[in-house]
């Protein structure tokens, strides 16, 4: 019997995904032998051709990496879609948008602006900027274009199952391989990790007072956090109540707080309002003023509780006026 | 015969079948809102099996269609778009579960307090109806079936208020076999009425058919009685409250006074130096009293802040050996908690009159001979400080009054409510004052208020009596004579509206009707018992119709002038109500408690603990075993104060779990 | 987690219709909106109400949900300080606003689309003035039509 | 946008003259790379090469997005840059922190960084040879394209070394996650120091796996030797002027001007070798320009005061080029002994400083894996490493910072300002890959002239151009912080009005296709 086909593939993504295919370390020679891998972009050459030539549904599994900007990235996931029978969002990007999806809160505009005429190394004196279409001695050239916002995979494509994690640990990947090559497979939607907050997990989970108050949020070089206490505690925007467990909270193991990359539990809508909820409750004061001082201890609401989420969250992205449609 | 909607997709549609009740009430909805499109659209929203609308959903034909539609149509689900859930969702629930489906696969819809009674154009009430029809639907899909959580009621009640209200209440209770704990501020029970002398409009006395309910309060063996007392804490919910009460120290052993009163006569004081409370300060009391003779309990008081015992420990203490081997005084004594349970609360505390320096331009405080109703009521009282002489401050006889009406009430710049008492007593001590002086009786009043029985022919009395009515709010009283025939006397000042032109009355007593107010720490008390208050600071009762004696917390009811101004037989009538409520609450022996409560799926709880400092009512605790939380049911009250905090949605609130309210507002926005 | 689908705005020409999604604890705000019925105190019609047993209840995700799915506006109605059914709710319900505020800003939301009032039970009419003052300073800012993705998108997705 | 208008507007003017019958010949992308490369080749009439044109085609913009941000969570939020060298972001931006708070982390702090930054060095070089760039030499330039590739090398060197470069790279990783939080996107950079103190006990598993990565190192160096410089073919290859280029060379080097990755002092060679400027990371915008072509979203940079000639080597053009091959000819030594043999077997072998053949970046990488796991193994034996105090809290307001690091791919410059509360205003950042744009673009423009004549293209063409850029190590991903992706290699040769006139195309198993 033919060894199920495999495929890796990256759109909006920044190659960490693909290490940690690497990190597999000895396992990936396992893995290489239990199944055949069709196509990996960044370690085999592959082309679409083959692909396209490709039966419906034949490549057992594809796993996605990378958020979608686009529009040559969304035609390779509708293409994969096509073709796989499952097809996996891999890491935090596919899942849920990823860092690069904090783009959505400024337009394309202002991006190219910033990048090619603001910078300070820039020397730009005629106004270049890159184009859809130029022209270079008599030669036109042709580039991408560059979509005003960051899209979550599911938000193009169906998806099957998510990896989570930025990027997913070796750990959560092996055992989702596991799962895909095992018989019974959870639901459609699954997200392939487990479903409590990373506090389950967690080392310093005792040392979490039961009746915690928050006069003012601390930021992480604002104090020497204690190795063993847990960092809330500490008064430091930890994500791990809001979070998805799986990683075995490597960053508060590296003493500084979860920034929620594996994202929200099932039950969770929006993960960023559920955190917000949560340390909101617990600040000390009741009087407006008061409350606004602890609040203020929070710069960045947005780019603290969506840092890799935001496209995946329910607003998806800045209101920009002009940009969004008001016609 | 009710139009019907021939059954539609729900019928073919794989979720639960539900049916859409869309009630005119008449025309209440119906005059606004286009009920049939509503209940057309809505047999054309996914699920919908049959769609109606019809006259009285709430009649009992329109909850027979829903029953019959349950059987007919094997409905899973109902959706009634009528009026507001807290009038009778209770209603619609009942009839579900008659035929077997469980009461909380009800969703209602309010579209007739925030929808046709509140817009006039129909077409937008219409779309509005809509939109929530459709967010009924979408949610009613997902609900649950829940049972209400029957809880035993503890059969004792407690009513806060010694007043005729109170009171009654009390012995409606007592006599019905419940244990009461009646709680006093003051050293007596009898409040306001204790201290009239007649009551309008038979003038039988006051003390004649108070006393007596007294005295059997005192002495009736269901009753604890607990004067000089103050309900100071209120926790649990309906069925089983727990009470703090703090009893003041009297400084007598109530068990050992026999309220001989040898120690008021023994007093080291000849006579009273301290303006007596009762009295309201037309007379003089001793440090130790006794409030007035027939005060309940029997007991004496003494004053600590006049005492010379307290003051300097030198005194002879007369009342001491006076009281001899009773032993019942005791300096030492101190403040006391008691604390009780019961599964009924009945307030009843009362009002407080207007005070009348808030309007100086009548001169009370300034002119000694300007009065308050209430200390009228006082002189007039055979067991008032001038025995039932009607004597000014320099005890000479009046030979002309000036009752002045609405002082505090109807008043734009104090009390805009009408206080509903001040006139029937006005007329009270109007005949009284004549009766008993023969004294010429201004009355100065804006319109005669005598709605009820017998209060009418009153009136009429004594128009035929010779008491004077001028129609006109009075402008000022003052003693600056503009004529020798007014020297020395208290001018009134108003103008005449039947007559058209201003006049001046010269008076020896002014006598202002105060009106009726919320007592100063009404919101104080409603907080601790968390009711809610009217805008003016009544206690605000569950329904101004339907519900006059309840309140929007299970199990506290309301009675007396705490509620409004209202006069003894309302009053009355009102504590037999609340009384009545509270024993068909007891006799039920169980209370149903509304299941929304939180609860945790425990596998997937991270043990964060981000619950638990969210519960007022210590009802989340940690599991160390389990390292993850758990919710006690019994405590918890059901606000989702703990769900909205999870960080995991992890726990759930029965009937307002969030994929529920994430329907109802999708639905709501939905674009049909 | 669910991906939920974005119901999409029509394209009507008429218009503007401020579409104001509140919500509602049972206790006072609810009850202040019956009385404004029961006393026919005439409003715009442009608020849905949802009902809560706490302002407390209110988790940040329904209000994002709202605009998400195409509200213009979001009220929330709790009891007055100290005046909470269940103690301490509207306490959480206040600090939870105020973060919210900070992000819906940051969102791109104007301030006057989401808006915490304590309106006690007997104040029908304050339910009446709040609301026609909400939807007049709605309507002035126009649509919000967060449920509508960015121009380009729409255009170029076309696979 | 009123620039972008008008560039659209330029645009349909030149579009509107006729356009000269050429043909264009597209490889769409480079594969084997982290991030996305696409090469347009126009050829003239007569077929002979006309201009080769490497593109990058995507853009992130985190110059922009990281607006609004808090300072502290730059080392994180960069790092997504480039999940391929994301220490190096992290290190950059931490080192960007120290300056815009006016902290100077504790001795211990900055040797457990330093110690963090030489250990993924190691790992990266190694990832580079064996699984990127290897192959081609390895494997061999000609071979079947299935075999140049990880598991090609792995056949090629036996199974057993291949468990032993995988287990290298693994314990490496997991090290540097004990520290560093995670191997991806590190968390342990912060303004003034580090979040977590090193135990003894992790400082002697740093021992133990310097001492076995010096092994390593010289096994790899070594297998080179084997595979690469005995083989004359290679060697003629790596000299041969089709991949040489006399530019200016970029490094970082301590104050006896030899090699540093993780701190020191700006070094600029010219192309006869001679030390041209020495600069602090403070004067980068005095020193370093960047130029805008439209037809790619990557940014050139150049010498400021030499200035932009357009894609020409020599003295007289500002390019100039960083990363191993760079960094070596920009120093004049190593601090290691091992390394500084090496070193100087290198420049003996290869003809003395500096030297200009492309190709020669891949043992020049070498030489740095070697050194890197020397530095490794100095810093886990100094007592130091185990203080507890690793952290200066700042009590200054921050403003301004720039941090440089020497990336594997070269030269990385972040550079912030920010609000008093240190919420980011400005963000500018000039990543590895940038800095030998220039160099690249022309290496592949000059080798499909080479190659290509007569219209006709050669078998083999395709990898050999894709050679000339792989030796950098490109990280694309980097170089735009654009979003990386990959599309099928293929070659079109196509008139412009995009008919294809023929096509090449090279199959999973090696076999070339043509119409």
């Amino acid at each position: 019997m033919a060894k199920p086909k495999v495929a890796f593939y990256w759109c909006a993504s920044c190659g960490g995904c693909e290490e940690t295919v690497v990190d597999l370390a000895e396992a990936i020679l396992d893995v290489v032998a239990a199944v055949d891998i069709v196509f990996w972009p960044v370690a085999l050459d592959f082309k679409r051709k083959d692909i396209e030539a490709m039966e419906d549904r034949s490549i057992a599994a594809t796993f996605l990496n990378g958020a979608i900007r686009t529009s040559e990235q969304e035609e390779m996931a509708h293409l994969l879609r096509k073709k796989s029978a499952v097809l996996v969002a891999f890491g935090s990007c596919s899942h849920l948008g990823g860092i690069p999806g904090l783009a959505n809160l400024f337009d394309r505009d202002h991006i190219l602006k910033t990048v090619y005429l603001d910078a300070p190394s820039a020397v730009n004196p005629d106004k270049i900027f890159p184009a859809q279409r130029s022209r270079s001695n008599g030669n036109t050239l042709e580039l991408p274009r560059f979509q005003s916002s960051v899209k979550t995979l599911d938000q193009v494509v169906e998806v099957d199952y998510y990896v989570p994690g930025c990027p997913p640990t070796p750990r959560i990947l092996q055992k989702a391989v596991q799962t895909l090559l095992g018989t019974d497979l959870p639901p459609k939607g699954t997200v392939l990790a487990p479903d409590s907050a990373l506090c389950e997990e967690c080392a310093r989970k005792d040392s979490k007072p039961e009746k915690l108050v928050i006069a003012e949020f601390k930021r992480p070089q604002d104090i020497l956090a204690d190795e063993q206490t847990c960092l809330l505690a500490q008064g430091l925007v930890c994500m791990g109540p809001a979070t998805r467990a799986g990683c075995e909270a490597l960053c508060v193991n590296g003493n500084m707080p979860c920034s929620g990359c594996c994202g929200p539990t099932s039950r969770v809508q929006d993960q960023g309002a559920k955190i917000l909820s949560c340390l909101a409750s617990l600040i000390e004061s009741k009087e407006d003023a008061g409350i606004e001082r602890a609040v203020d201890t929070i710069p960045d609401p947005v780019g603290t509780f969506y840092r890799y989420g935001l496209p995946g969250s329910m607003l998806r992205q800045k209101k920009l006026n002009g940009v969004q449609a008001s016609k | 015969m009710p139009e019907t909607v021939s059954p539609t997709n729900g019928s073919n549609g794989s979720g639960p079948r539900i049916g859409v009740y869309v009630c005119h009430c008449g025309t209440n909805i119906a005059g606004t809102v286009d009920v049939k499109a509503v209940a057309e659209y809505a047999a054309t929203l996914p699920g919908v099996a049959v769609a109606r609308d019809y006259k009285y959903m709430c009649s009992d034909p329109g909850q027979a269609l829903i029953q019959q539609d349950i059987r007919e149509h094997a409905l899973a689900r109902v959706v009634v778009a009528s009026c507001s859930p807290l009038l009778h969702e209770k209603t619609f629930r009942k009839a579900l579960e008659r035929v077997g489906l469980n009461p909380f696969m009800l969703q209602m819809v309010n579209i007739r307090e925030h929808d046709s009674w509140v817009h006039l154009d129909g077409k937008a009430a219409t779309e509005k109806a809509k939109d929530l029809v459709r967010a009924a639907v979408r949610r009613v899909v997902l609900h649950k079936s829940l049972q209400k959580r029957r809880v035993p009621i503890n059969p004792n009640v407690l009513i806060v208020g010694g007043g005729i209200a109170g009171i009654h209440a009390a012995l409606t209770l007592a006599d019905a076999g419940k244990h009461v704990y009646m709680v006093e501020r003051e050293p007596t029970i009898g409040g306001h009425m204790a201290k009239f002398d007649k009551t309008f409009p038979t003038l039988d006395c006051a003390a004649c058919i108070l006393t007596p309910k007294m005295t059997s309060v005192g002495s009736n063996p269901n009753i604890t009685l607990w004067t000089y007392s103050e309900v100071t804490g209120v926790s649990g919910y309906v069925g089983n409250y727990r009470i703090q009460i703090k009893r003041k120290p009297r400084y007598i052993i109530e068990e050992l006074c026999l309220g001989c009163q040898e120690c008021v006569t023994a007093c080291v004081y000849k006579d009273g130096k301290t303006p007596d409370e009762f009295n309201l300060g037309l007379s003089k009391r001793k440090p130790v009293y006794l409030p007035f003779p027939q005060a309940v309990p029997q007991k004496v008081v003494i004053d600590p802040e006049v005492c010379i015992e307290f003051k300097s420990h030198k005194c002879k203490k007369t009342c001491v050996e006076a009281c001899g081997d009773r032993k019942a005084i005791d300096f030492n004594q101190k403040e006391q908690i008691e604390e009780i349970d019961v599964g009924t609360i009945i307030l009843a505390t009362g009002f407080k009159s207007f005070d009348p320096l808030r309007n100086p331009y009548y001169g009370y405080g300034r002119f000694p001979n300007v009065y308050t109703s209430l200390e009228v009521e006082r002189l007039i009282n055979a067991a008032g400080p001038t025995g039932g002489e009607i004597v000014l401050r320099d005890g000479k006889k009046p030979t002309s009054v000036g009752i002045i009406h609405c002082v505090g009430s109807r008043d734009a710049n104090t009390n805009r409510w009408c206080s509903k008492v001040c006139c029937m007593y006005s007329l009270k001590l109007a005949h009284l004052m004549k009766e008993r002086t023969g004294a010429e009786v201004f009355n100065f009043y804006i319109d005669m208020r005598t709605p009820g029985k017998g209060y009418e022919e009153f009136y009429d009395r004594l128009l035929d009596e010779g008491v004077h009515f001028v129609r006109g709010r009075v402008a000022e009283v003052t003693d600056w004579p503009a004529h020798p025939s007014e020297k020395g006397k208290l001018v009134i000042r108003a103008e005449d509206t039947l007559a058209a032109f201003v006049r001046r009355i010269p008076v020896d007593m002014v006598v202002l009707a105060v009106g009726l107010e919320p007592q100063p720490d009404a919101q104080a008390v409603r907080r601790m018992f968390n009711i809610s208050c009217s805008s003016e600071g009544w206690f605000l009762e569950r329904h101004p119709k339907l519900a006059p004696v309840s309140t929007f917390t299970e199990g506290v009811y309301i009675a007396g002038a705490c509620q409004g101004p209202r006069d003894i037989p309302d009053s009355v009538a009102q504590a037999g109500a609340a009384a009545a409520e509270a024993m068909a609450l007891i006799d039920s022996q169980f209370v149903e408690l509304e299941p929304y409560t939180a609860f945790i799926t425990e596998e997937e709880c991270s043990g964060c603990k981000s619950c638990i400092p969210m519960c007022p009512y210590q009802a989340i605790s940690f599991v160390p075993e389990k390292k993850k939380a758990a919710i006690n049911e019994v405590l918890c009250k059901g606000c989702g104060t703990c769900v909205a905090a999870c960080p995991s949605s992890s726990i759930q609130q029965n009937f307002f779990e969030d994929e529920e309210i994430f329907e109802e507002v999708e639905g709501l926005l939905a674009y049909a | 987690m669910r991906n939920r689908q974005l119901t999409r705005a029509p394209v009507s020409a008429g218009t503007f219709e401020p579409r104001i999604v509140a919500f509602f604890c049972n206790w006072c705000t609810y009850l202040a909106a019956d009385l404004a019925g029961t006393s026919r105190m005439k409003h715009a019609p442009n608020v849905r109400v949802v009902r809560l047993m706490c302002s407390g209840r209110l988790d940040p995700q329904f209000v994002l949900d709202a605009f998400a799915q195409g509200a213009d506006g979001v009220l929330i109605g709790g009891c007055h300080p100290g005046d909470c059914h269940y103690q301490e709710g509207n306490y959480k319900t206040l600090r939870r606003y105020h973060l919210l505020k900070r992000l819906l800003k940051q969102m791109g939301i104007e301030d006057d689309r989401c808006r915490l009032e304590w309106i006690s039970a007997a104040e029908g009419d304050r339910v009446r003035s709040t609301i026609n003052d909400m939807v007049e300073r709605v309507r002035a800012l126009g649509p919000l039509h967060f449920n509508v993705e960015r121009e380009d998108h729409r255009e170029e997705v076309t696979v | 946008m009123p620039e972008q208008k008008e560039q659209v507007e330029q645009e349909n003017a030149i579009r509107v003259e006729a356009a000269p019958v050429r043909r264009k010949i597209t490889i769409d992308p480079i594969t084997r790379l982290e991030g996305h490369g696409k090469i347009d080749i126009f050829l003239d009439d007569a077929g002979e090469v006309e201009r080769a044109y490497l593109q990058i085609p995507e853009l992130r913009g985190f110059e922009e997005f990281v607006k609004g941000r808090p300072a502290e969570d730059m080392p994180q939020i960069t790092s997504r840059i480039c999940g391929v060298c994301p220490t190096a972001h992290h290190m950059a931006a931490t080192k960007a922190l120290d300056r815009l708070y006016k902290v100077d982390p504790p001795p211990a702090a900055k040797l457990i960084r330093e110690l963090v930054y030489n250990t993924f060095m190691a790992e990266d070089h190694a990832l580079h040879f064996y699984f990127l760039g290897g192959p081609d030499f390895v494997v061999g330039p000609d071979a079947p394209t299935a075999e140049r590739n990880v598991l090609g090398v792995i056949a090629k060197v036996g199974i057993e070394t291949g468990k032993k470069v995988i287990a290298f790279r693994r314990r490496l990783r997991e090290l540097m996650g004990v520290v560093a939080g995670k191997a991806a996107h590190p968390v342990f950079g912060l303004p003034g120091g580090v979040a977590k103190r090193v135990t003894p006990e992790v400082q002697k598993q740093f021992q133990d796996a310097a001492a076995d990565a010096i092994e390593f190192a010289k096994f790899t160096l070594q297998l080179f030797e084997d595979a690469v410089l005995k083989n004359s073919d290679y060697v003629n290859l790596i000299l041969s002027d089709l991949y040489s280029h006399r530019t200016y060379y970029m490094g970082m080097v301590d104050q006896a001007n030899h090699v540093n990755f993780y701190d020191g002092s700006i070094r600029v060679v010219t192309p006869q070798g001679k030390e041209w400027k020495k600069f602090e990371p403070e004067q980068y915008l005095d020193q370093i320009a960047e130029h805008v072509e439209p037809w790619s979203y990557i940014k050139f940079c150049y010498l400021k005061e030499i200035g932009w000639q357009g894609f020409k080597d020599g003295e007289k053009s500002g390019i100039y080029s960083v990363a191993p091959l760079a960094r070596l000819n920009a120093s004049d030594g190593m601090s290691t002994g091992l390394a500084q043999a090496a070193y100087e077997k290198f420049f003996a072998a290869l003809g003395g400083r500096p030297v200009h053949h492309t190709l020669a970046n891949h043992w020049a990488r070498l030489v740095e894996l070697l050194h890197a796991c020397e530095r490794m193994a100095q810093i886990a034996a100094d007592p130091q490493l185990t203080d507890p105090h690793v952290r200066v809290l700042p009590t200054e307001t921050p403003r301004e910072g720039i941090g440089i690091i020497e990336a594997p791919r070269g030269t990385l410059i972040h550079h912030y300002q920010s609000d008093e509360k240190g919420l980011i205003q400005k963000a500018n950042l000039i990543v590895a890959t940038q800095n030998n744009a220039a160099r690249i673009a022309m290496s592949v423009d000059k080798v499909a002239r080479g190659l290509i004549h007569g219209g006709d293209v050669p078998e083999g063409v395709l990898n050999r151009v894709e050679m000339a850029f792989r030796a950098y190590d490109p990280c694309q991903g980097c170089a735009t912080h654009s979003l990386p992706g990959s599309m099928p290699l293929l070659v079109q040769v196509r008139d412009l009005s995009g008919k294809v006139t023929a096509l090449i195309r090279r199959d999973l198993d090696g076999s070339i296709y043509r119409e």
